[in-house]
């Protein structure tokens, strides 16, 4: 359909290459702050992106992603370690069979983590799918309490508030950005699909949907079930990056970090909360210098803690008063924009020379 | 047995009744018309045809089929279409999007398989594409098909979304009120573009709407309600002299 | 469990369960106008907990005028939140008010930890309210005979204003068609104020009582009785000021009770409004006694 | 807009990659401290920090250098907490770490020092996983199970309980390992615990599980969770009459425990870090001394604890006479005999600190000394 298909796929192949030259120059050559800086930013780019499949595409706004990483973390990280850290790190209460005596490789845990996960989610689809709008955020949002809640209970499973501990740290510059990679892949494509049509004919207008044919349901199903994998294995990869976990972790607080990264990306577009995600993240360690005591010239500002969320929420409040659609829209990136401002910007030179 | 009826059709809303008894029966190839004044009930008929309402009590058949219970989605793929009171197209999507979703429900290929474009899924997708063009062309809006659907003059949006509706395979059309704020001109493009798809699609079509005078031009027989009550039925004429009719719309002077 | 063990309870559940109502009128009350979860209302009744506290510890003022000052000073809070944040994005999709509120309530609790400090404070409890009753082999806090009737007291002036005056019927004619009644000449946003203002002072009149029973406050304590509060009023049936109330007390109730009947279950207490939340969406989406109403 | 952002976000880059972090003068000795100032447990982080603050008043100096001192909120956060450790290394380029307050934060900060070779040591992180297999992670608290012994063999011996129930948070990994200890030992002993109920952090209401507990008749209840629940949990306890002795923990050992509680823990007991009368050591009187005069609160265990990982850490120093992690280390975990403000200190296996425990009650509106401990 797309003159210029072949053209863009060259370009997105070269721009990618590119991206993983940038990247094995970034881990040889930048510090373990900044790695482990770079490393978040992959993984809340895929923790974003899938999230805003959810919300932002398919336009059911939930509040349920702490409970899917959560689930995504617990299952990896229970399948990654060995039967003897189990039985030193369960103190209080031994594990239970199964669990106390299997172990898996990364990739297997990674997909398990994938895949329970989304299991989780297709169930819990069919409960919160029956409510709509505010109800439906809500009611998300107890599910992620309950997680939360049940993981600190279930102390045979979870070693509830102890957590587990001593992961190995399997996560690297090319996990985290490589599911980025597959994550943004998959649903960009799936966007551009007849189903992803659907799913913003359903964020539109779910009633037409329905009278032409799509069964709303099904696709919202198909939006949280899709979310849930990623986040699941973003989990994993969570859990192996600050390599212990425990319910802590995984408190609305995390679902907050998420909403802001696609809000202020705009809601449903890809692009948006990749660029978002990593101006967050980025921008969280960045603001820390609003916390430290500041001397300007002879004014001196005591350190303020806590600031850094301050601007966060009001951050928030402001996107939605004064810029709604965040710094996307619902817009894409795309190669024809680009190689048309090129060509614009030739153009002008030429003009000029 | 007939392509389509109603019977005993009964809609209420805790102690509102919105429709009661309503009966109704459709030949294959008509165009029947549901007239009333507002707050009537028509409305609810078709949300209860179209699935959008389970009804009370009564039982809706379409081509042997009891479809009443059945959801939205489900009855659009057996084959019936609708557009509604308010214009809803998808705002945000181009014109020909708009046209290809109507299509999504008969996509054979699995998500999967969409994003990854295997072949089967690329075959779908241009057979969507065409068949939408293929629409777009039928209502005249081909030209416009990039554009955004909420660009489109509202007489345009109207057409668009009896493309949509069109697209998705029906036999049985419901128009609800497709003329409403439509122009002396519109009204009559409409008249002929609604005759043109009923003659070339083999459609059987259901419409309520306030313009008699699009209403007596296009429909063979019609049906009047008046508070959810089954008032007069008719042909046009029959319908232009009855009693009743003439009280329900002018009020008990 | 005998007889004085389960009555003991009963008024155990009971005090929670009223402390849940009077918040939950606040919810119910915005939401049945606006159909705003209003998420930052549990950080509201928060604020007005430090308003009385400041009060009392700054202004050395008498404890009676410190609440009312309080909850004046709330109300206009609740005004103020609604005319900064929600009045800009009330035209928007719904969708975004309640992501503003969402901001307006982390915007509270974090504003609140940067300017009143993470540590707790012991909150003043009058020697009016400090008293035990016995009766029968119970034991109470005479704060619990006075928490229902001052929560059954202001929701009697709630729904007289709703009921009996001007602005209550402006109040529902908005909550039916905001866009009708702003047609009929009604100053929707200042009747939207008003609410506020009612909710708001409700939710520092039940904070200050929360903060009377559990004579501890914090930047963060209004996230659980908020999030429990608005289960109550969906329970209820949003939007229904009394269902709120009893929404408040059944799950009050269910939570005693759970931990009564099977203390090692207690750890899951905190579950068990979500469960029930759900279980209500899925199975009554409008709550006990809220009407199905046409699309 | 947009184009705001994208400058912030150019901004950002600069900042963060591009300048490297403000040169100070070379001879000072960098402490950094990775605290929760902000989120749900930022009450201890505040007390914590400061601990450190008043203790830096009194030994500002080390090796004859500045001590300089650093300060990352966690926000009770692990992502942010394992961020805040690798910043404070790689930017603030510290020579040493003091935090976390929590368990669960410092497990996730442990490992990135452990493999930077800086030395950490946190004031209150009591769960027995955190220093384990670490080389460069060390407390200055006690750990759960010789807390939760104490407290059971005091209960069971001295109190003459034979039947305890328990009331914990189980939220609190700190709590929930105290309640586990506890009762193994109390029940090794020959004692029963007859009620077990649960509580979550940021709870209010314990009137339920009270009246159960109040139901299984103990002789004494064990309360190991933080000072705003015991002080909370006491007050709803003598409104209900529950006329049962309760033993706490450490975590109850501050002020607030008593201006929350009022009336309703006079008679709470617990095993704590120190008590200011029986604080033996110079540097423990000065100390409370001068975090009474910096902050006009009366010294509490939190702080005191954040004071002592400052103290150590500058005691290893001194005596490593070098700022090097590794040297460092080997002077902190041959560490013997330190009087610090919450007695004194050795340096175990594992890192852990092994000192002796007081035990306290709530008397007059005050804590008092009981008894001491050995360990």
């Amino acid at each position: 359909m797309d003159v210029h298909h072949r053209r863009n796929q060259i370009l997105s192949i070269l721009a990618i290459g590119l991206g993983f030259v940038l990247l094995y120059l970034a881990q040889k050559y930048l510090t373990s702050y900044q790695v482990r800086i770079l490393n978040n930013c992959g993984l809340f780019i895929t923790l974003a992106v899938s999230y805003n499949l959810i919300n932002g595409v398919t336009g059911q706004f939930s509040l349920e992603p702490n409970a899917f990483v959560a689930i995504g973390a617990y299952t990896s990280a229970l399948l990654t370690l060995s039967p003897a850290e189990k039985a030193m790190s369960f103190i209080i209460e031994p594990i239970i069979w199964p669990l106390s005596v299997i172990q898996t490789p990364f990739i297997i845990s990674l997909l398990a983590a994938g895949i329970v996960t989304a299991i989780f989610g297709f169930l819990m689809g069919f409960a919160v799918f029956r409510v709509r709008g505010d109800y439906l955020a809500i009611v998300t949002l107890g599910f992620g309490e309950v997680v939360r809640v049940v993981a600190n209970n279930t102390q045979t499973i979870t070693n509830g508030p102890l957590g587990l501990k001593a992961l190995a740290p399997y996560t690297n510059v090319w996990w985290t950005w490589g599911l980025a990679l597959i994550t943004v892949f998959y649903v960009s494509r799936l966007v551009r699909t007849s189903y992803g049509m659907a799913m913003k004919a359903v964020k539109y207008d779910e009633a037409a949907a329905e009278a032409v044919g799509i069964n709303a349901f099904r696709h919202k199903m198909l939006a949280f079930t899709s979310s849930a994998f990623f986040e699941g294995i973003g989990g994993g990869l969570l859990a192996h990056l600050i390599t212990t976990i425990s319910p802590t972790l995984f408190t609305f607080f995390l679902t907050f970090n998420l909403l802001i990264m696609i809000v202020v990306g705009g809601l449903g577009s890809t692009t948006g909360a990749i660029i978002a995600a990593i101006l967050v993240t980025w921008g969280g360690e960045f603001l820390r210098f609003v916390e430290e005591p500041i001397n300007i010239f002879f004014i001196h500002i005591p350190a303020v803690p806590g600031m850094r969320m301050v601007i966060f929420s009001l951050l928030l409040v402001l996107m939605m008063i004064f810029a709604r659609h965040g710094i996307m829209g619902t817009r894409e990136f795309s190669w024809n924009w680009v190689v048309d401002r090129m060509n614009g910007l030739k153009f002008l030179l030429r003009n000029r020379g | 047995m007939d392509f389509f009826a109603a019977k005993n059709l009964t809609m209420k809303f805790g102690g509102l009744v919105a429709v009661n008894d309503f009966n109704i029966t459709l030949k294959r190839g008509e165009i029947v018309g549901l007239i009333g004044p507002n707050g009537a009930g028509k409305t609810t008929v078709f949300n209860m045809v179209a699935g959008y309402y389970e009804p009370t009590e009564g039982t809706i058949t379409f081509s042997k089929n009891i479809i009443n219970g059945k959801k939205a989605n489900e009855i659009t793929k057996l084959g019936i279409a609708r557009t509604f009171q308010n214009i809803r197209l998808f705002t945000e999507l181009s014109v020909i999007e708009n046209v290809m979703i109507a299509y999504h429900c008969r996509v054979k290929s699995t998500f999967l398989g969409a994003v990854l474009r295997f072949p089967l899924y690329r075959r779908e997708e241009k057979m969507m594409h065409e068949g939408a063009m293929n629409i777009l062309e039928e209502v005249g809006l081909a030209s416009l098909a990039k554009e955004r659907s909420d660009s489109l003059p509202y007489g345009q949006q109207r057409r668009l979304e009896i493309a949509r509706a069109l697209a998705t395979g029906p036999e049985l059309l419901l128009l609800d009120e497709p003329a409403a704020g439509m122009n002396p001109q519109e009204t009559q493009d409409l008249v002929d573009l609604v005759i043109r798809i009923r003659d070339n699609h083999g459609l059987t079509v259901f419409l309520i709407e306030h313009d008699m005078k699009f209403v007596m031009q296009i429909c063979e027989r019609m049906k009047v309600i008046d508070y959810g009550t089954t008032i007069a039925e008719g042909t046009p004429e029959e319908i232009q002299n009855n009693e009743r009719v003439i009280k329900a719309y002018l009020g008990e002077a | 469990m005998d007889l004085a063990q389960f009555s003991q309870q009963l008024i155990n559940g009971i005090s929670l369960g009223s402390l849940y109502g009077i918040i939950a009128i606040g919810y119910t009350m915005v939401y049945g106008i606006l159909r705003l979860i209003n998420f930052a209302h549990g950080d509201v009744m928060m604020m007005g907990c430090f308003f009385a506290y400041y009060g009392i510890l700054m202004f050395s003022l008498p404890w009676q005028f410190s609440f009312i000052i309080a909850i004046a000073l709330t109300a206009i809070l609740g005004i103020i939140i609604d005319r900064g944040a929600y009045r800009p994005v009330r035209k928007a999709p719904r969708i975004s008010a309640l992501i503003t509120a969402i901001g307006v309530s982390f915007l509270l609790e974090n504003a609140g930890i940067v300017v009143f400090g993470g540590r707790q404070k012991a909150f003043f409890r009058p020697e009016m309210f400090d008293s035990i009753i016995t009766f029968h082999g119970i034991r109470f806090l005479n704060l619990a005979i006075y928490v229902p009737i001052i929560t059954l007291t202001l929701l009697g002036i709630i729904l007289l204003i709703i009921y009996r005056t001007k602005v209550g019927r402006a109040m529902r004619c908005i909550s039916h068609d905001m866009e009708t009644t702003r047609l009929m000449g009604v100053d929707v946003n200042r009747v939207i104020a008003i609410t506020f203002a009612m909710g708001s002072a409700a939710a520092a009149a039940g904070g200050i009582l929360w903060a009377l029973k559990y004579p501890q406050i914090n930047p963060l304590m209004g996230i659980i009785p908020g999030l429990k509060a608005f289960v109550a009023a969906v329970l209820g049936g949003i939007g229904n000021v009394g269902g709120a109330m009893i929404g408040g007390l059944i799950l009050g109730l269910a939570e005693i009770m759970l931990v009564a009947i099977r203390p090692d279950l207690s750890g899951y207490r905190d579950a068990i409004a979500f469960g029930i939340l759900i279980i209500i969406l899925l199975f009554r989406p409008t709550g006990l006694f809220g009407e199905k109403l046409p699309e | 807009m947009k184009r705001i952002l994208m400058s912030l976000l150019a901004l950002s880059l600069i900042f963060t990659f591009a300048i490297p972090s403000a040169a100070v003068a070379e001879e000072s000795f960098k402490v950094g401290a990775y605290l929760p100032m902000t989120g749900p447990v930022a009450a201890y982080g505040q007390m914590e920090w400061a601990g450190v603050q008043a203790a830096n008043k009194i030994q500002p100096t080390v090796l004859g250098k500045n001590v300089e001192l650093f300060l990352v909120d966690t926000k009770s956060d692990k992502i942010e907490a394992a961020n805040a450790v690798d910043r404070l290394i790689k930017k603030n380029k510290v020579h040493a770490i003091i935090g976390e307050a929590i368990s669960g934060n410092t497990l996730a900060g442990g490992p990135i020092a452990d493999k930077a070779q800086i030395p950490m040591v946190s004031p209150t992180a009591t769960n027995p996983l955190v220093t384990q297999d670490k080389k460069y992670v060390f407390r200055v608290c006690f750990i759960d199970p010789f807390q939760g012994e104490a407290a059971a063999s005091y209960a069971y011996d001295t109190m003459g309980a034979k039947k305890a129930a328990i009331l914990v948070d189980i939220a609190q990994d700190y709590c929930v390992g105290l309640a586990n200890f506890f009762a193994k030992s109390f029940i090794k002993k020959g004692g029963e615990i007859v009620a077990t109920a649960y509580c979550q952090t940021m709870d209010q209401d314990f009137t339920a599980q009270l009246s159960a507990i109040m139901a299984a008749k103990p002789d004494v209840i064990y309360m190991p969770n933080y000072y705003t629940e015991v002080a909370l949990s006491c007050r709803q306890a003598a409104e209900l009459g529950l006329n049962v002795p309760v033993f706490s923990a450490d975590g109850a050992q501050a002020e607030e425990l008593i201006s929350i509680g009022g009336k309703a823990v006079e008679g709470v007991i617990f095993i704590g870090h120190f008590a200011k009368e029986a604080a033996a050591s110079e540097l423990a009187k000065t100390y409370i001394e001068t975090y009474e005069k910096e902050t006009g609160k009366e010294a509490s265990a939190f702080d005191a604890l954040g004071a002592d990982a400052y103290f150590i850490l500058l005691d290893a120093v001194e005596r490593a006479k070098s700022v090097e992690g590794p040297k460092i280390r080997a002077a902190l975990a041959s560490t013997k005999n330190f009087p610090a403000v919450s007695g004194n200190i050795n340096i175990g296996e594992d890192g852990n600190a092994i000192k002796d425990a007081v035990l306290l009650h709530v008397k007059d509106g005050k804590f008092r000394y009981l008894a001491t401990f050995k360990q």
